[in-house]
C-alpha cells in the first residue's frame, strides 16, 4: 500500500466520489456521510505521507512511474518533496472541513456537490505530486471542471459570468504553458520534469518559455494585473468552492512556478525577477487599497487573498535576486521558506475567513458589509473566531499569517530596503481593511433586524472553525515542524537557482 | 491496326462520350434527363476502366451506381414535384463565372500535374496478370488481408447509411392508428379497472366552491 | 543560585492559563471563579517575579538566557522562543505583575455590574501574559510577538464596550497607529537581521560594534549609516507603542476603554514598552548619535506639547492621558541623552504614580456614576477621603515635589539633559523645563476641579432602587442619582498600595539604579555619552538631592504653577473663564489638539479610502476589467459580429468559397511550387 | 498508345465540369448532388489510372471504398432531400438559409 501511497491519495477521493454520486439526491444524508468518510480516509492516508516522507534527506520521494502514452514517452509519474507533502496535507485537511461546512447548507443536489468536491480534492493532490509535465498539465486543466461545476451550479446570481470569466481566464493562460511544454518536449523528447530541469536552453529560449509559464501561473496565483477573475469567482462561488479556491487552488499557481519556472528557466527567471517583485509589491500595496473600499465581504477577502499571494511570489523571486546578486543563500532560503509557509498559512486563513463569511451568509443571505453591524451581540463565539482569523489575516504574531510575511519581509530587506518597505506596508493596509471590516460587521449596535435574528454557530460550524483555528494557531506558535518538513526541499530549490543553464 | 491504336481510339471515343455526357448533366434543363446523362457518364467511365483492365471496379461502378444509386436519384427526382423553370434561374447569369472558374482550374491542374511527364508512363503489363491472377482476385486479396479493417468499417458505414436513410424518411402519421405489441404485452389489469367502494348517498346540490370549476 | 526555567515559565504562563479558564470556561466557573483564577494566576506571577528580582539582586544569580524551543531554523538563521532575564527584565516583571495584580483586584470593584465581567478578566490576564512575553524575550522575533500581542489586547480592551461607536472607532485608530509604528519596527528587525545576521539579542549585541562604518544605500548616491537606520526604524516602533509625536494620537482616544486598563495598559505598562525596548537595545542605539538626537527631539516635543493639551481638557481621564504622553516624552528624552537607566527609573516610578492616578480617577468615576467631566465635579474630598489623599500622593509624585519618587526620576532626567552635549539637547532642556510648569498646571487644575472648590453637581431626588448603576452617560450631566460615596475596599486597597511606592520607591532606589550600575550589562552606555557618570560625581545620596532640589529651577516653576492654580481654582474661579477668553486663539489650538487628528483623519483615513476608491473605479473596474478583460471580450464580440455576416447560410456561397480557396491554393502552389520543391 | 496523362487529363476535365456544374446550377440540389458524384468519379478515374500504371492495388481498393462511401452519402443525401421537400415543399437552395449567422 505504501508503494502506491500517492496514487491512493489521488484516486481515493476520485473513486470515492462514485458511490457518493450513486447515493443520489434521494438519499442526501448517505451522500454526506459517504463523502465525509472518503474525505477522512484521504486525510488519514495523507498523514501516512508525513510518516513516510523523510524530511531530512529531502528530494523526490515515494516515486511512482508508469508509462502512460508510450508513443510520446509520457509517464504517469508521481513523487513528492517536502513542499508537496505540506500542500497535500493541507488539501486533505481543508477537504474535510469543506465537506463538513457544506453539510446542510447545500440542499440542492448535495450528492453532486460532495462528489465534485472529492474529485476536485483528488485532482489537486495529483497536481501537487505529478512529476511529468504533461500529467501536471492534464490535472492542472482538469481542476477547472469540478470548480466550474461548483460555481456554475451552486453559485450566486451572476455565476454564469463568473464561471466563464474564471474558466476562460485560466484556460487562456494554460494554453501558453502547453506551447512551452511542447517546445520543451521537442527539445528534450520527454515530459519528465527532472530531465527538463537539466535541459540546457539559450537565454532567448528561456525568456520565451518563462513568459509562457508566467502567464499560465500568474493568472492562477493570481498576480496583478490578471487577478480580476478571482473576486468575481469568489463572490459567486458557494462557500465551499470559495474555501477550496482560496485555500488550495491558488497555490497551484505558485507551486507551478516552483516546479517549472525555477528549475527549467532559472536564468530568465533571474533576469525578470524584478518584474515579478514589482508586480508582487503592487499586489501588496495597490490591492490593499482596493480591498479597503470593497462593500462585499467576500470580495474584500478575495482581494486580500491577492495581496497575500503577492507575498508568496515576492518570496520566491526575491530569492533569485538574493542568490544571483548578493550570493546570500541564507537570505534566499529565508525568503523562499517564507513564501512556502505563507502558502500553507494562507490556505488556512483565507479558508477560515471564507467559512466565516459563509456562516453569516447562511443566516442572512447577504454579503454586503452595510447589512451587518453588531453581529458580536448575537454570536459572541462566532465573533471570537472571526476576530482570530481577522488577526491572522492581518499578520498578527502568534497566528500563521505572521510567519510567512515576517520571513519574506526580513529576506527582502537584504535585496533592497525599498522592497521591504513596500512589503511591510501590508502591516498597515492589511490591518486597515481587515479591522475596518471587523468594525463594521462585528462591533457596534445591531442596526439590522435580520442581524438580531442570527443564531449562534452550531456544533458543526464550531467544529470547522475550531479546526481552522487550531491550524492557524499551531502554525503561528510553532512553525518549525512545517519548516523542517520543507527545509531540505527548499534548500534544493535555492541551490538550483544558482545554476546557470546558458 | 495494332491493339494499341485500337485502345487509343476506344479511349478517345469513350472519353468523348464521358465528357459530353458530363456536360449534359450540368446543362440539361430537365432533371430527369440530367440523371440519365449521368448514367451515361458512369457507363462510359466504366468502359474506360475496362480499358485499364480494372474489370471488377468497372462492373461495380455499373452495378452500384448505374443500378442502384442512379435509380435512387431517378426515384427522388420523379417523386418530388419540382418546378423545373425556377430551378434554372441564374443559369445564364452564372454560366460565364462557372466557365471561367472551370477553365482556370483546369489550366492550373494540368499545369501543376505536368502532362508531359505523365506521357512517359505508358500502359505496361497488368499487375494482376503479373501476379498470376485475375483483377478481381488481386483486389480481393488486398481487401481481405491488408485492408480488412477498413473493409469491415466500410460495411458498417453502408449499414449505418441504410438505417439513417430509413430513419430520416420514415414518417409516423399522426392520423393513423398503430398497434404497439410491446405495450400490449405489458398491460396490467390493475391499471385498467378500478373498483371503488362508495357509500350510497343522495346526490347533493353542488357546493359553491365546485361550481365555477365545473 | 541560578534562575530556574520552570519559574520563568510559570511566570509567563500562569496569566495565560487564567485567561483561558476565564475566557472559555466562564459559563462553568462563574464570575467569582473567573476573577479568582485570573487573580491567582497573576498573583503567582507577581510573587515569582519578586523572587526572580531577589535572586538577581540579592541572591547573586547569573543572568538567565536560554531558548525554550526553535521557532524556525533556516540556514544559519535561528528564531527561537526563549527567555532572557537580567535585572532590567526583572524590574519590568515586578512592575508589570505588581500593577497588573492591583488592577485585577481593582477590577472586581470597578466592573462589578458589567455584563462583560469575565471577558474583561480574561483580556487583562492575556495582556499580562503578552507583556511578560515582551519583556522576557531574548530575541527580536519574540519581542515583536509580545509587541503585537499587547497591541491586540489593547485593541480588544479599548473596544471593550463594543456597542459604543466612539470605542470601536478608538480601538481601530489605536491599532492602526500602532501598526504604523510596527511597520518601522519590523523594518528595523529586518535591518538587524541583514546587518547582524541574527535575531538573538545576545549575539546581536555582541556583534553590534561591527556595524560601525557599514552603510546602507537608501537612494542612489546616499549612504546611510547602518546603526542609524536600524535605530531609527526600531524607534519608530517605540514611537507607535509609546505614543510619541507624531504617533501619539491614539493614546487619548484609548481612554474609551474601561479605566482599569487605562491604568494598566495605557499608563503603566504597555505604553512604556517602547522605552523598555530602546533601553534593551542600548548597545545598538549607542552606536548612532544621529538616532539618539532623533529620539531626543521627538521625546522633548512630546513632553512639552502634549502636556499643553492636557491643560485644556475637561475629561478627568483625558487629562491623565495627556499627562502620560508628556511623561513618556520625558522618558524618551532620557533615552535620547543615553540615560537609559534614568528612563527605566522614570518608567518604574511613573508606572506606580500614573496607575495610581488612573485608578483614583476610576474611583471618582464610579462615585460620579460614570460621569467623567470635571466641570460637573468639585468638592469630592469630603465624600471620598481615601481617594482624595491617594490621588494627592500620586499628584505630588507626578509634579515632582522633592522626596517623592517622581522627583528623583524626573529631576535626574532634567539634570541629565542639561549636562548632555548631544545635538538637540538645548531644545530638549527647554522643553523638559517648560514641561515642569505645564505638568504642574494641569495636575493642580485637575485636583482642584475634582476634589476642591464648590460641588458643581446636584443630587437628584431619590427615585427608588433598581436604577442601573451601569447606565453609562444617559443621565443629564451633573445630576447624580444619589450622593457620591467612597469606593469599596477592592478599589481603595490598590490605591493605597500604589501610593506607597509612588512616594517612597524613588528615595530608596535612585542610588543603585542611576548611579550604582545596578543594571549591569543589561544597559550599555558608551563612556563618551555617559551623562550619569558626570552627575554621579555630584550625587551625595537621595536626601541631599532632594534638599538641593528645593533650590533648583524646576521647583520654582512648580511653585509658580501651584500658586497660579490655587489662586484661580480655589479663590477666584471666574478667572479661568477670563483667561480662556483672553487667550482664545491659543486655547482653540490646544483644544483642537493642533488639528493633528483632523489632518490625519482627512489625509490617511479619508485619503486612503479615496485612493482605494480611485484605484477600484479607475484601475480595477476601468482599466483592468473594463478595458483589458471585458475589452478583449468586446473585441472578440465585434470581430465575430463582423464575421457572421460571411455566414450567409446559402450553400452555394460556401461552395464558391471552397472552390475559390482550391483555385488559390493550386495557383499559389503552382507559382511557388518549384521553390518549395527545391527545399 | 495510352499514357497516364490521358486519364489524368480526363479526370481533371471531369472535375472541372463538375465544378462548373456547381456554379451554374446553384438552385437545384439534385444537380448539385450529381455534380458531386461527377467529382467523385473524376477522383476515382485518377485512382484507377494510377493503380494500373503504378501496379499498386491500393488505388483500386480506395476506389472501392470511395464507391461505398459515395453510395452511403447519396442515400443519406437523398433522404435529407426528401425530408427537406416534405417539410418546406421546395428544394431550392435559395430558400434554405437557416444556418445564416
Amino acid at each position: 500500500m505504501f508503494n502506491h501511497l500517492l496514487s491512493l491519495l489521488i484516486w481515493l477521493p476520485v473513486v470515492g466520489a462514485i458511490p457518493v454520486l450513486f447515493a443520489g439526491s434521494a438519499r442526501p444524508n448517505l451522500a454526506r456521510w459517504l463523502s465525509m468518510l472518503v474525505a477522512v480516509l484521504t486525510f488519514v492516508a495523507s498523514l501516512f505521507l508525513l510518516v513516510r516522507y523523510n524530511a531530512d534527506t529531502g528530494g523526490m520521494q515515494l516515486t511512482e512511474s508508469y508509462l502512460w502514452i508510450a508513443s510520446w514517452g509520457v509517464h504517469y509519474g508521481l513523487a513528492v518533496d517536502g513542499i508537496s507533502v505540506a500542500l497535500i496535507v493541507m488539501t486533505t485537511f481543508v477537504g474535510i472541513l469543506v465537506i463538513a461546512g457544506a453539510w446542510e447548507v447545500i440542499q440542492d443536489k448535495p450528492h453532486l456537490y460532495m462528489a465534485a468536491m472529492l474529485i476536485l480534492e483528488g485532482l489537486l493532490i495529483g497536481v501537487f505530486c505529478a512529476t511529468d509535465a504533461l500529467l501536471f498539465y492534464a490535472l492542472f486543466e482538469a481542476i477547472l471542471i469540478p470548480m466550474f461545476i461548483l460555481i456554475g451550479m451552486w453559485g450566486g446570481p451572476r455565476r454564469v459570468y463568473a464561471t466563464l470569466k474564471f474558466f476562460i481566464y485560466t484556460f487562456f493562460g494554460s494554453v501558453f504553458m502547453l506551447i512551452a511544454l511542447l517546445y520543451l518536449y521537442q527539445k528534450a523528447g520527454t515530459f519528465d520534469l527532472a530531465t527538463l530541469a537539466a535541459l540546457p536552453l539559450t537565454f532567448k529560449e528561456q525568456a520565451w518559455i518563462f513568459f509562457a509559464f508566467l502567464i499560465a501561473f500568474a493568472i492562477k496565483v493570481p498576480m496583478v494585473p490578471v487577478h480580476t477573475w478571482l473576486p468575481d469567482a469568489h463572490v459567486e462561488a458557494p462557500t465551499g468552492g470559495s474555501v477550496v479556491l482560496a485555500a488550495v487552488m491558488l497555490k497551484v499557481g505558485t507551486y507551478g512556478m516552483l516546479r517549472f519556472i525555477l528549475p527549467i528557466v532559472p536564468d530568465a527567471g533571474a533576469h525578470f525577477a524584478w518584474l515579478i517583485v514589482v508586480l508582487s509589491l503592487i499586489a501588496i500595496v495597490y490591492i490593499g487599497y482596493v480591498a479597503l473600499v470593497q462593500e462585499d465581504m467576500k470580495k474584500l477577502v478575495a482581494y486580500s487573498s491577492v495581496a497575500h499571494m503577492g507575498f508568496v511570489t515576492l518570496g520566491i523571486f526575491i530569492a533569485f535576486a538574493l542568490v544571483r546578486e548578493q550570493g546570500s543563500t541564507d537570505m534566499a532560503l529565508l525568503g523562499m521558506q517564507g513564501a512556502m509557509v505563507q502558502m500553507i498559512s494562507h490556505g488556512f486563513v483565507s479558508g477560515a475567513m471564507f467559512t466565516c463569511i459563509g456562516v453569516m451568509y447562511d443566516r442572512t443571505h447577504t454579503r454586503q458589509i452595510k447589512d451587518y453591524g453588531g453581529v458580536i451581540n448575537v454570536m459572541p463565539w462566532f465573533g471570537f473566531f472571526y476576530v482570530l482569523f481577522a488577526m491572522a489575516n492581518c499578520g498578527l504574531p502568534g497566528t500563521s499569517g505572521f510567519v510567512g510575511e515576517f520571513m519574506v519581509i526580513l529576506a527582502s530587506f537584504a535585496a533592497s530596503p525599498w522592497i521591504a518597505l513596500f512589503a511591510a506596508f501590508t502591516l498597515i493596509i492589511g490591518a486597515a481593511y481587515t479591522l475596518w471590516l471587523v468594525k463594521r460587521v462585528l462591533w457596534g449596535e445591531i442596526t439590522n433586524p435580520h442581524v438580531a435574528e442570527m443564531k449562534e454557530i452550531n456544533g458543526r460550524e464550531t467544529f470547522v472553525l475550531v479546526a481552522f483555528a487550531a491550524a492557524v494557531l499551531a502554525l503561528g506558535i510553532w512553525p518549525q515542524p512545517l519548516i523542517h518538513l520543507m527545509d531540505s526541499s527548499v534548500s534544493q530549490l535555492v541551490q538550483q537557482l544558482a545554476i546557470h543553464k546558458i | 491496326m495494332n491493339p494499341q491504336t485500337l485502345q487509343l481510339i476506344c479511349f478517345y471515343a469513350f472519353g468523348f462520350v464521358t465528357v459530353a455526357a458530363a456536360l449534359s448533366v450540368i446543362s440539361l434543363k430537365n432533371t430527369v434527363h440530367a440523371v440519365l446523362a449521368l448514367v451515361l457518364t458512369f457507363f462510359s467511365a466504366a468502359c474506360l476502366w475496362l480499358l485499364l483492365e480494372a474489370e471488377f471496379l468497372a462492373l461495380a461502378l455499373i452495378v452500384v451506381y448505374v443500378g442502384a444509386v442512379m435509380v435512387l436519384f431517378l426515384f427522388v427526382v420523379m417523386m418530388l414535384d419540382i418546378d423545373q423553370e425556377k430551378m434554372r434561374e441564374g443559369f445564364v447569369k452564372f454560366l460565364p463565372v462557372g466557365l471561367i472558374v472551370a477553365v482556370v482550374m483546369l489550366a492550373e491542374m494540368l499545369g501543376l500535374v505536368g502532362v508531359r511527364a505523365m506521357n512517359a508512363h505508358v500502359l505496361g503489363q497488368n499487375p494482376a496478370v503479373a501476379a498470376g491472377m485475375s483483377n478481381t482476385e488481386w483486389l480481393g486479396h488486398a481487401l481481405y488481408t491488408t485492408f480488412l479493417l477498413p473493409f469491415e468499417i466500410a460495411a458498417l458505414i453502408l449499414t449505418v447509411g441504410v438505417v439513417a436513410a430509413v430513419a430520416l424518411t420514415l414518417r409516423e402519421r399522426r392520423d393513423a392508428r398503430y398497434e404497439t405489441p410491446s405495450q400490449q404485452v405489458r398491460v396490467d389489469p390493475r391499471n385498467r379497472v378500478r373498483i371503488v367502494k362508495m357509500a350510497a348517498v343522495r346526490p347533493d346540490e353542488p357546493t359553491a366552491s365546485q361550481e365555477p370549476q365545473s | 543560585m541560578a534562575i530556574s526555567t520552570h519559574i520563568l515559565l510559570i511566570i509567563a504562563l500562569a496569566p495565560l492559563v487564567g485567561c483561558l479558564l476565564a475566557g472559555f470556561l466562564a459559563r462553568f466557573i462563574g464570575r467569582a471563579g473567573a476573577h479568582s483564577v485570573t487573580i491567582l494566576g497573576v498573583a503567582v506571577s507577581c510573587a515569582l517575579s519578586f523572587l526572580v528580582l531577589y535572586q538577581l539582586t540579592v541572591g547573586g544569580a547569573a543572568e538567565y538566557n536560554q531558548n525554550l524551543y526553535t521557532w524556525f531554523q533556516i540556514g544559519h538563521f535561528n528564531a527561537s522562543v526563549g527567555f532572557m532575564v537580567d535585572r532590567l527584565t526583572a524590574m519590568m516583571l515586578v512592575v508589570v505583575s505588581f500593577v497588573s495584580l492591583l488592577v485585577h483586584v481593582y477590577t472586581i470593584g470597578y466592573m462589578r455590574d458589567d455584563p462583560g465581567y469575565t471577558r474583561f478578566f480574561s483580556y487583562i490576564s492575556l495582556f499580562t501574559f503578552s507583556m511578560f512575553m515582551l519583556v522576557m524575550s531574548n530575541n527580536f522575533m519574540q519581542l515583536f510577538f509580545g509587541w503585537e500581542a499587547v497591541g491586540l489586547v489593547s485593541y480588544l480592551l479599548i473596544g471593550f464596550w463594543y456597542k459604543r461607536p466612539t470605542a470601536i472607532f478608538a480601538n481601530l485608530k489605536a491599532f492602526m497607529v500602532n501598526r504604523v509604528g510596527d511597520f518601522g519596527f519590523l523594518l528595523g528587525i529586518a535591518a538587524v537581521l541583514y546587518f547582524l545576521g541574527t535575531l538573538d539579542y545576545a549575539t546581536a549585541f555582541a556583534n553590534a560594534p561591527s556595524l560601525v562604518g557599514r552603510t546602507l544605500q537608501i537612494t542612489a548616491g546616499t549612504q546611510w549609516d547602518a546603526a542609524t537606520v536600524i535605530c531609527i526604524c526600531l524607534f519608530i516602533g517605540a514611537m507607535g507603542k509609546s505614543a510619541q509625536v507624531p504617533l501619539h494620537v491614539w493614546l487619548p482616544d484609548s481612554m474609551e476603554g474601561p479605566t482599569p486598563i487605562s491604568a494598566l495598559i495605557h499608563a503603566a505598562t504597555m505604553v512604556t514598552a517602547g522605552i523598555f525596548m530602546v533601553s534593551r537595545m542600548s548597545p545598538l542605539f549607542e552606536l548612532s548619535s544621529t538616532a539618539l538626537s532623533f529620539v531626543l527631539v521627538i521625546g522633548a516635543t512630546t513632553a512639552l506639547f502634549t502636556g499643553l493639551i492636557g491643560i485644556v481638557q475637561n475629561d478627568i481621564k483625558r487629562v491623565i492621558a495627556y499627562s502620560t504622553l508628556s511623561q513618556l516624552g520625558y522618558m524618551t528624552v532620557a533615552l535620547g541623552v543615553s540615560m537609559y537607566s534614568g528612563a527605566v527609573f522614570h518608567l518604574m516610578t511613573h508606572a506606580f504614580f500614573k496607575a495610581l492616578l488612573f485608578l483614583g480617577a476610576g474611583s471618582v468615576i464610579i462615585a460620579m456614576h460614570h460621569e467623567q467631566d470635571m466641570r460637573y465635579m468639585g468638592g469630592l474630598r469630603k465624600y471620598m477621603p481615601i481617594t482624595w489623599i491617594t490621588m494627592w500622593a500620586g499628584s505630588i509624585a507626578l509634579v515632582a515635589v522633592p522626596f517623592t519618587s517622581g522627583f528623583y526620576s524626573k529631576d535626574a532626567i532634567i539634570e541629565a539633559v542639561g549636562e548632555s552635549h548631544r545635538w538637540g539637547a538645548h531644545y530638549a532642556y527647554f522643553c523638559v523645563m517648560a514641561g515642569v510648569l505645564v505638568t504642574g498646571l494641569y495636575t493642580f487644575r485637575q485636583m482642584y476641579l475634582t476634589f476642591h472648590g464648590k460641588e458643581r453637581f446636584t443630587i437628584a431626588e431619590h427615585h427608588g432602587h433598581g436604577h442601573d448603576h451601569d447606565d453609562h452617560g444617559h443621565h443629564e450631566p451633573g445630576v447624580l442619582a444619589h450622593a457620591p460615596k467612597e469606593s469599596p475596599w477592592v478599589v481603595t486597597l490598590p490605591l493605597v498600595l500604589l501610593a506607597i511606592p509612588s512616594l517612597l520607591v524613588g528615595f530608596f532606589t535612585i542610588g543603585p539604579l542611576l548611579f550604582g550600575n545596578w543594571f549591569g550589562s543589561a544597559i550599555h552606555v558608551e563612556a563618551a555619552n555617559d551623562v550619569l557618570a558626570e552627575m554621579g560625581a555630584e550625587f551625595h545620596g537621595p536626601l541631599a538631592m532632594a534638599l538641593h532640589g528645593f533650590t533648583q529651577m524646576p521647583f520654582w516653576l512648580l511653585l509658580a504653577a501651584f500658586i497660579i492654580c490655587t489662586y484661580i481654582y480655589l479663590f477666584n474661579p471666574a478667572m479661568a473663564g477670563k483667561i480662556k477668553a483672553a487667550l482664545k486663539p491659543l486655547w482653540t489650538v490646544l483644544d483642537r489638539k493642533y488639528w493633528v487628528d483632523n489632518v490625519y483623519f482627512a489625509l490617511f483615513a479619508r485619503g486612503g479610502v479615496m485612493l482605494g476608491r480611485g484605484f477600484w473605479k479607475a484601475s480595477e473596474q476601468g482599466v483592468i476589467d473594463g478595458a483589458m478583460v471585458n475589452g478583449s471580450v468586446g473585441v472578440v464580440h465585434r470581430v465575430a459580429a463582423a464575421m457572421r455576416r460571411l455566414q450567409s447560410g446559402y450553400l452555394y456561397h460556401y461552395a464558391f468559397a471552397m472552390i475559390l480557396g482550391l483555385i488559390l491554393l493550386l495557383g499559389g502552389y503552382w507559382l511557388v511550387g518549384p521553390g518549395l520543391a527545391g527545399q | 498508345m495510352i499514357s497516364l496523362a490521358h486519364y489524368i487529363v480526363l479526370g481533371a476535365v471531369l472535375f472541372c465540369i463538375a465544378v462548373a456544374g456547381l456554379f451554374i446550377n446553384r438552385k437545384n440540389v439534385i444537380v448539385l448532388l450529381m455534380s458531386i458524384e461527377l467529382m467523385l468519379l473524376a477522383v476515382n478515374m485518377n485512382f484507377v489510372a494510377f493503380s494500373r500504371f503504378l501496379g499498386d492495388v491500393s488505388g483500386q481498393v480506395f476506389v472501392f471504398f470511395i464507391l461505398t462511401v459515395a453510395a452511403a452519402e447519396a442515400a443519406i443525401g437523398l433522404a435529407i432531400l426528401v425530408l427537406l421537400f416534405r417539410n418546406r415543399s421546395t428544394i431550392n437552395i435559395a430558400d434554405i438559409d437557416s444556418m445564416k449567422g
